[in-house]
């Protein structure tokens, strides 16, 4: 088995490659992704290896990129389609919401949209507006759609080529921040014995209380679980990677051992995918909770100015100050 | 079917200038293509405004094929009029005043090619051959009318104004990506679209994309001169046809209740695109002798002598005026016709009646191509709380 | 006090006009708004009233209406757009969710953008695809803008103008299942002795369980309410009334007291309102609680076909069935 | 500032025929408005091909100025550059090489007039005499460049590519609604975008909307070749100016590095805009000689040679020769203004490090209007939270 060390960014870039390789319907589309390889570089030389066919610039306009993506996706063919930043996704929502997560519904099973759609998300790299949002909630609640996140290189490797070969119509969420983080990864595991693209996993075993969170705030909650050790407390943390479906039996099994738990993202807390797995473990582990579920979200204001996202992005003492209000519930 | 003398490829490439002349009710010829009079009178060809000359070239038997399928479509729309008054469909889009945009456009379709359609177009969908009921499902209201759009070379209706265009494009993108451009055998496609989804931002982005790639798309423009009670003027200031040239690609205005003229320009602008020449936006001028749908009512909105005017320029009317003074066809034929609308209409009706609804266990299905635990979960929830009432059957 | 009878529909007419009396700054923007008096006659008579400059009938296109009510906003006037259907909103959601809900915040409170938006939502009538969405998660995720929804005829005509005379961007959801539901409405009430634009209120009291709702659902909970009576419940209904900011300081106080709840909308269940009222109600009243707040929604899938829709909505059946199960917990 | 003889109200309200050129990096003077060679010549007018005839008569205090106005905005921009250099701002966006076409569509401004800019427009807002230091808050990261767009008749920047064209439309039909349009003291809205920023829907919505209301606005696309790296042809096919045509008023396409045709073609057509004519699109025919912003490595998509060719056009340069060759202006005047534009710099450099950091409970603040309950008890939250940690001072 090869192993490599890549950062995250460069893990998809890896994971883009082998889903090119593997099959040639596949294409590539979106802003900047040509000679640039996107702002990020996440595609970063594929055009110069499969052309301008395969890896296509496309004019500015989001709605666009996702309204042709349909027609290729009807014609035969499996776009990734990258949204340059979250903010940027919402010219496009029309297309999203009402066309690609219906067309295999309202078609009766005869249409499928296998689109992927990239997009970086998240805060903390000192952006200006429109750059650090995390719009997760919004798919997540529309049905027809599945919403992943990764949050480590292996994940991220695995994920996007797993996102690319499935039907579904896929919200692909990349922890921007988390782009140069670097880790193992095993480059030619095959990839349908690869742990499956719609399952949380317990990333930190534990006994006290359990930790969920997703993308890039898995490394906040691991750091947290790190910090809690001090105060003698064994936190178990969960990564969720897929927000819709949620898959929260393993969630619950933690939290019928626990009693309490914490949800963590990025995203304001009002009717985000919080108050969701907040809602169901309640309904689910209602007897083994000793406190409710509590969350540690984006404050329900627009995303601030840069020198104030330290302030409004949860981090591991608010994560921590949770975990104690839960013990002391 | 029918096959005309287009020029097609004779065509420049350059699109037309402006006219200058405010959006009006009545184009002058000169910006018009025109090869059959509202009396009927035939005209051999026409040169659009940047020379490319339009004719047409059919046999008797495929004019009276072109009558045949007018009063067909209409007929069949009619009885899905009547079929939303009984209550029998929710709602219905008549394409009443509308059959010689659909026929001539859809007939100008070539096997190969792909259309893409509004709500409207269940005259190009009879054109292309399929069953007319098939739309049926989404005015019901027993599916939301879906079929396989690569079975019928015809998308699924789309009910969001404009978002059509893009896939369309999409497609056409497509089709020069598999190298299915070039030759006779090229494929093209036409997006469907109205007067009122001009505006939308959708479909200006879709000239965008396919006049960047070149796409091998015809933009086919039903004016009827109404988003539902917004006269033409809240969409543009100028004649639609001339969008194009902003965005680089020819545009024709053609007299939509022309089913000769209708037939010549888009099968002009298919086989160029065909040919990879890339996208025309053709304007089919005309108009909703009805109302926009059976829920709205136009006279809020419009004129009894606006209605009459255009009364006379009937679709049909000409064609049977012209079959009739050229002796192409006589009265048998169009009592014919007439029986066979009948009897077609009536077996409509029948098939409609006996839709069946759908099993309530149903609406958890094709959410996602391979299921999802959370709507299985959901399904077993309905299937016990349905089983909790006695009798039920799901 | 002059009272009429009107319905619903009728309601929110007059209450527009009130607004455009009020206020010559006041214009009502959208598609078919003019002549025709919109597809469901809310602004019936007004343009003939108020002239071309007042009612305006837009070229169609969603965030053509918002883009220029923001610019319009900025010259000094008070928009209020009106979309079509609930899935017609989405070609507008970048200009609400990045411009409309943000530009007051990142003016730093030096430009107010009071539009108001106006959403008929909500399934029930039989109609094809997009037209029976209710899509206020959404927009209940989004900082910066306030949302409402009416449930009867007197809400209905005050509320509008509420939401006319409010700073804020408010987006309002009107039940038009319920349009034509008639009520008694005090038209000549002075509006700064109303009940409050933000604030729910109960409209049945009750001891055994609180039934929460909002918009067309108020109707369907009162009616299971009254159904609950022969089983010898007694069920409080609590209409929500504003989706963004919550008011639940009365639900608390009625959970606290019934130990059971049960939060009804027509939208999806995930990522829904309810998860967000489920989850607080849990933060809130944690040891109050004899059973976890349940949730009777419409079904994780897109809106079905018309003749479906019965059995994807909430309806008097499933709401008492979940009541069931509150006391079976 | 200077005036100049714009000829505005003779121009014709036809919308210029498309050229049929493809969109080339050098387009004939035919279709490109100048009065000023890369040399330094003079052009005395000229006439661009819808009749209309341009020229400008500035005193010799007016030239002077606007070589003041253009040296000191670069010297802004370029402090502003090694101010991200050096991690004292987030990020900038720098305007080089667009010097003139703000300087020029700015000056063309008439104080009662309104700006839509995008995030570039540090020029048009300098010469609008707003004090420079405006837009460092955004890009410092201490705010998020809020400012009060009725007090500076200048709105706030706008980063989502092109939402700002719907706003200036709606601004626009304001004016007109408040009957702020008809003679000299009109009032007129000029939109700025990108070349990128004309494949949205949005920018293409406000066209519709503007035609359809004859609203008085210009839109100004600064075409600076390039959407980061996406170079021209991934927008358009033919060159941008004609996408006007489409929609039914005129486009006009300026030498964007020349500061005296970009002010008489912006002054002609605003002047149109507020005697009521309607909207105009202006395209000013520039390029971006620095990277898209301080995170972009241009390297990656173009080729030093075609930087070299521009440099060749640098609007400073022509404008310092037709001074010099004309005598208007002395190396004493030229080292005058070097050294005021060094002081400015210094200056804005001083107040830029002094911006104070947010203080983290305004975080809170302005969400709406007049507060909400949860934001206050969010704000409450932190208050307490951050006074848990020792010495915090919030
Ligand atoms: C995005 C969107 N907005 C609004 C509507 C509601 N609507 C349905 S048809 C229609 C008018 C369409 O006019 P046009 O494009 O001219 O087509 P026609 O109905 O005349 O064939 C409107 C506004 C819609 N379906 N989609
Ligand atoms: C809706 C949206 N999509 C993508 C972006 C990211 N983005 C920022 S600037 C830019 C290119 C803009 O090009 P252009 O309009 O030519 O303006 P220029 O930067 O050249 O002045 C892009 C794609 C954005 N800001 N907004
Ligand atoms: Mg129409
Ligand atoms: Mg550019």
């Amino acid at each position: 088995m090869a192993t490599e060390t890549l950062t995250l960014g460069k893990a998809i870039n890896r994971g883009l490659r082998r889903a090119l390789e593997h099959d040639p319907k596949v294409v590539i589309m979106g802003e900047d992704v040509g000679k640039l390889g996107g702002v990020f570089r996440i595609t970063d030389g594929l055009q110069k290896d499969f052309g301008e066919n395969r890896v296509i610039d496309t004019p500015l306009a989001e709605s666009g990129i996702i309204g042709t993506a349909v027609g290729l996706a009807i014609r035969g063919y499996r776009p990734i389609c990258e949204i340059q930043f979250d903010g940027f996704v919402y010219p496009a929502y029309d297309q999203i919401v009402s066309q690609v997560a219906k067309m295999h519904f309202r078609s009766q099973g005869k249409v499928t949209v296998p689109i992927v759609i990239r997009i970086p998300f998240g805060g903390g790299i000192g952006a200006v507006e429109h750059h650090s949002e995390s719009p997760e909630a919004y798919f997540a609640h529309t049905a027809g759609l599945k919403v992943v996140s990764c949050s480590n290189p292996q994940d991220a490797y695995t994920m996007i080529q797993q996102a690319v070969i499935s039907d579904d119509p896929v919200i692909f969420f990349e922890p921007k921040r988390r782009y140069h983080e670097k880790g193992t990864v095993e480059v030619d595991a095959p990839l349908d014995e690869a742990y499956p693209l719609h399952a949380s996993r317990v990333v930190r075993p534990g006994r006290d209380a359990t930790l969920l969170a997703y993308g890039p705030m898995v490394r906040t909650a691991l750091d947290a679980a790190t910090a809690a050790e001090e105060d003698g407390r064994d936190l178990e943390v969960i990564d969720l990677r897929t927000l819709s479906p949620l898959d929260l039996a393993p969630v619950y099994e933690s939290v019928r051992r626990t009693g309490r738990c914490v949800v963590v993202h990025e995203a304001p807390g009002n009717v985000g995918l919080g108050a969701e797995i907040a809602a169901r473990i309640t309904e689910n582990c209602f007897y083994s909770l000793e406190s409710p579920v509590l969350r540690v979200t984006g404050f329900d204001t627009p995303y601030p100015a840069a020198r104030l996202e330290e302030d409004y992005l949860p981090n591991l003492d608010r994560v921590l100050e949770a975990v104690d209000r839960t013990f002391g519930w | 079917m029918a096959k005309g003398d287009t020029a097609g490829k004779a065509r420049g490439k350059r699109a037309t200038p402006r006219s200058g002349k405010p959006a009006g009710k009545t184009p002058n010829t000169g910006d018009l293509v025109q090869l059959l009079t509202p009396d009927g009178d035939r005209i051999d060809k026409v040169t659009w405004i940047d020379g490319t000359e339009y004719r047409v070239d059919f046999t008797d038997e495929e004019y009276r094929g072109l009558y045949r399928d007018l009063v067909l479509v209409r007929r069949l729309d009619a009885e899905a009029t009547a079929l939303q008054r009984q209550g029998e469909l929710g709602i219905w889009a008549s394409l009443l005043g509308q059959e010689a945009a659909q026929v001539g456009s859809g007939r100008a379709l070539r096997p190969q090619d792909m259309a893409f359609p509004t709500y409207r177009e269940h005259g190009v969908l009879y054109c292309r051959g399929i069953d007319p009921i098939m739309p049926f499902g989404l005015f019901r209201g027993v599916d939301l009318g879906g079929w396989d759009p690569n079975e019928f070379k015809f998308n699924m209706y789309t009910i969001v104004i404009g978002a059509q265009t893009l896939h369309a494009t999409g497609y056409a993108m497509g089709v020069a990506m598999d190298g299915r451009t070039g030759g006779d055998d090229g494929e093209a496609v036409i997006a469907y679209f109205g007067d009122g989804a001009s505006a939308q931002g959708d479909v200006n982005e879709a000239f965008i994309w396919s006049a960047v790639f070149n796409a091998p798309i015809v933009f086919f423009c039903q004016n009827n001169q109404y988003a539902i009670s917004e006269p033409l003027e809240r969409q543009t200031r100028i004649p639609l046809y001339q969008r194009a040239a902003g965005f680089g690609f020819p545009g024709v205005r053609v007299d939509g209740n022309d089913v000769l003229a209708t037939y010549a320009v888009t099968r002009a602008a298919l086989d160029n695109a065909r040919h990879g020449q890339g996208p025309t936006l053709v304007e089919a001028f005309t108009y909703r002798m009805g109302a926009h749908t059976t829920t709205d009512d136009p006279t809020r909105y419009r004129i009894a002598s606006e209605v009459e005017a255009w009364q006379a320029k009937d679709p049909i009317a000409r064609v049977k005026a012209f079959l009739t003074k050229q002796r192409i066809a006589d009265d048998a034929f169009f009592a014919e016709v007439d029986e066979q609308a009948k009897q077609e209409a009536l077996r409509l009706r029948e098939r409609v009646l006996e839709m069946p609804d759908p099993k309530p266990l149903s609406l958890f299905d094709h959410v996602y191509p391979h299921g999802s635990p959370e709507i299985d979960a959901q399904r077993d929830f309905m299937a016990r709380y349905l089983d909790s009432f006695e009798g039920s059957v799901h």
